[in-house]
């Protein structure tokens, strides 16, 4: 097999080194690009229901307590 | 005619109507009635096929209104909220073309009808020349040359004075009786001398399902 | 056939399989990608004209086969959602057009950074290059259709139907770009020089990254599309089962 | 068919009394091929060698400028709801508009291009290559164009959406109209392509209304 003799001639790319790395680089930022954004946007959107189910909860206790006052009130 | 089986729409959320069955025939008239915003228009809009969001079936003479396009555009008027009239064009113009979109050739009636729309002498005015009531006149003189079986009105008497209201009704009624049909949404009080049947719509409505 | 063909249609069944898969996907991916860029940039030899900065087509040439192949398969789906009206082809089809783009921006970029030690300059009307930009300006096209309808059965209506217009305009701005570029005697394309010339070694290990890639970009096309499942399914009971039980385990990701 | 007639009828009518929607393209095409010498310089040799390119680039984004007034009006009016419930077959009444538009939008660029084709120096030898390129290429961007306008004339913000959907599609229109006439000026024959612009053409006129029908239902549906 061909390849290279030492890690540091495999690091040097035969002088293409920046351009081999700059590209190598830029196809894992894509990877993490694509799996991270979908995971975010999941996470997010998690939250995002959570916090309306807390919102509906909240909004009925007070509703709740509201009753109980005006019931209160007029026996 | 016209027949709806369990029609569903919704629409941000909320549902504007469910199992909406009913059946429209010859010589009847019929009022989608409810509150602003319970969806009387977008009930319109899917019977004359210009909306397809909604689920159930609309036959047109037994056959699905899709697969009946052609039969069903020839035999349905639609009027809508905009005047479709471009202001361009003379009354006259744009109602020959109106004409012709519809595979008519009874030009020679455009001046008779706008005649009995009382727009005498207009024919050949350009039509941003014409007031509100004038053009609304105009859209309404394509509902006598569109020779259809089935008008749908969407607030025909808007921008209508008096006069205009009085006229329109006689006109409904006269179509009822001659065998046609309407279906019609309106918040004027309508004073027919002919039965009108009605959907509400605020009884259908409902939230979505969490 | 027919009822495999329903079932794909059906979000749920899609949610379900695809959670399945993952894991065997992920790890086929994985070891793909892994061999193949381990084994294309350390262990093979120089290429005879280009030196080692051929090493940059491992990942040129699949990620702009993988472009315009997600430019078709988009189109199938826009297809089956006009046609037949399955939704799950237009949140597929909505899936493909980022994924496609992000590929597509891949190619592009590998392919400038390949062209500045080769031409002399990072970008040169190259016919390959040119077409793979056109590919970028389709995908960005169909995405800002998208988003700019606030209704989304209308904007999944519009997009699919300009999808459909730009894969009959495909091949043509291909076949035209390439007419074009001999016209103007471009520079020769970009793609491992000459295959016969060179040692099965130095092939083999794009075949490894090419499927590697191919795994990564169905995993990827498939996150998004759970996600637009949640979303747009959210009103029904066996999401909101998922939700529920998400909501049990604190931040669920499963 | 009487339906085509009325419809080029009511559309030329139409362009006629409202003449801003003809001569506005038309003088975008004017001023933009005059700022070329003046930021390129008034070298002839060097402007001939552009001239191919600049007229066409120009024509074509005159061409989709011009697009706007083709459905706009007929949706605000409420016009494109009738034409879509009109009985008559569909595909003829789109294909009688947008012809109808490009004898008032297209034409007149295919008439004023020689004019200033020469004046950037374009050779005697590229005005036929250049104008029969345009007759035929640029019913194929109004076609093209009209999809475009089809599917984002419901769109309150639409103007550079239709630019951002469209440009790519003119590329093979543009490629090879220029290529015709450098073609021609390197004394190629030109029969060929002017036969595959034509066989695009027909491509166009086939397929593109069916889209732009399936394009209008679904903004009027908004």
């Amino acid at each position: 097999m061909g390849g290279f003799n030492s890690f540091s001639e495999f690091l040097a790319m035969g002088g293409y080194a920046i351009y081999v790395w700059s590209a190598y680089a830029f196809f894992v930022v894509i990877l993490v690009f694509n799996i991270w954004q979908p995971m975010l946007a999941r996470k997010k959107y998690f939250k995002l229901l959570l916090r309306r189910e807390q919102v509906q909860q909240e909004r009925a206790q007070a509703k709740q307590k509201r009753e109980d006052m005006t019931n209160d009130s007029t026996s | 005619m016209l027949t709806v089986n369990n029609l569903y729409c919704e629409r941000d959320e909320r549902v504007l109507f469910q199992n909406l069955d009913f059946s429209v025939a010859e010589g009847e008239a019929w009022q989608i009635q409810g509150s602003n915003g319970s969806g009387k228009t977008t009930l319109l809009r899917i019977l004359c096929g210009l909306n397809d969001e909604f689920t159930g079936e609309i036959l047109w003479r037994g056959i699905e209104q899709r697969k009946a396009r052609q039969d069903f555009n020839r035999e349905v008027f639609y009027l809508g909220h905009a005047p479709a009239i471009n202001k361009a064009l003379t009354a006259k113009e744009n109602l020959s073309w109106y004409c012709a979109s519809r595979g008519l050739t009874n030009t020679d009636q455009i001046k008779t009808v706008l005649n009995s729309f009382n727009l005498y002498g207009y024919e050949d005015m350009p039509c941003y020349l014409m007031s509100a009531g004038q053009q609304r006149r105009v859209s309404l003189a394509r509902m006598l040359l569109s020779q259809a079986m089935l008008w749908m009105l969407d607030e025909p008497f808007t921008a209508l004075d008096k006069q205009g209201v009085l006229e329109l009704e006689v006109l409904l009624s006269e179509h009822a009786k001659t065998g046609g049909s309407i279906i019609l949404t309106t918040h004027h009080n309508l004073q027919m001398d002919y039965p009108l049947q009605s959907i509400d719509l605020d009884a259908l409505a409902g939230l979505v399902a969490a | 056939m027919w009822q495999w063909f329903f079932k794909l249609s059906s979000p749920k069944w899609f949610y379900t399989i695809s959670g399945q898969l993952m894991p065997w996907l992920a790890t086929l991916t994985t070891l793909l990608l892994g061999v193949g860029l381990v084994w294309g940039l350390a262990f093979t030899p120089p290429d005879y004209q280009m030196g080692e900065n051929y090493r940059i087509a491992y990942i040129h040439v699949p990620s702009a086969a993988i472009a315009m192949g997600c430019y078709y398969m988009m189109a199938c789906m826009a297809a089956a959602f006009l046609i037949w009206r399955i939704k799950m082809a237009d949140m597929i089809a909505k899936a493909c057009a980022p994924v496609g783009m992000t590929f597509t921006a891949l190619a592009l970029f590998t392919g400038s950074v390949w062209g500045i030690p080769t031409w002399g300059t990072w970008w040169i009307w190259d016919a390959r290059l040119t077409s793979t930009l056109i590919m970028l300006f389709l995908f960005i096209g169909v995405m800002a259709l998208r988003s700019a309808y606030d209704s989304e059965a209308a904007g999944a209506k519009a997009t699919a139907v300009l999808t459909l217009v730009g894969v009959v305009n495909v091949p043509i701005i291909t076949y035209s770009v390439k007419w074009w570029n001999t016209l103007h005697q471009g520079a020769s394309s970009l793609s491992l020089s000459n295959t016969a010339a060179n040692p099965p070694q130095i092939w083999v290990p794009a075949f490894f990254v090419g499927f590697g890639l191919l795994g990564f970009y169905l995993i990827a096309i498939i996150l998004r599309t759970r996600n637009e499942i949640l979303m747009r399914e959210r009103r029904t009971e066996w999401v909101d089962e998922i939700l529920s039980a998400s909501k049990s385990k604190g931040q669920g990701l499963s | 068919m009487s339906i085509i007639k009325a419809t080029l009828r009511r559309e030329l009518l139409i362009a006629f009394r409202s003449p801003g929607d003809i001569i506005n393209p038309l003088m975008f095409f004017v001023i933009a091929v005059s700022l070329f010498p003046l930021g390129v310089g008034a070298d002839q040799a060097f402007l001939s060698e552009i001239a191919p390119g600049v007229v066409w680039v120009t024509a074509l984004l005159a061409v989709m400028l011009s697009m706007d007034s083709l459905f706009r009006a007929d949706y605000e009016d409420g016009s494109l709801e009738q034409l879509l419930l009109s009985p008559q077959p569909l595909y003829f009444i789109i294909l009688a508009k947008v012809s109808s538009h490009w004898l008032v939008s297209g034409l007149p660029l295919v008439i004023l291009a020689p004019v200033f084709a020469s004046m950037l120096a374009l050779p005697e030898g590229g005005m036929f290559p250049l104008v029969a390129g345009l007759l035929i290429g640029t019913p194929i961007l109004t076609l093209l164009g009209a999809v475009g306008m089809a599917l984002t004339v419901g769109l309150s913000r639409s103007g550079l959406l239709l630019s951002v959907l469209i440009l790519p599609l003119y590329i093979p229109v543009l490629v090879f109209g220029t290529g015709i006439v450098n073609s021609a000026l390197n004394s190629i024959d030109i029969s060929g392509l002017l036969a595959l612009l034509g066989a695009m053409l027909v491509l166009a006129l086939c397929l593109a209304p069916l889209a732009i029908i399936a394009a209008l239902r679904i903004s009027v549906s908004l």
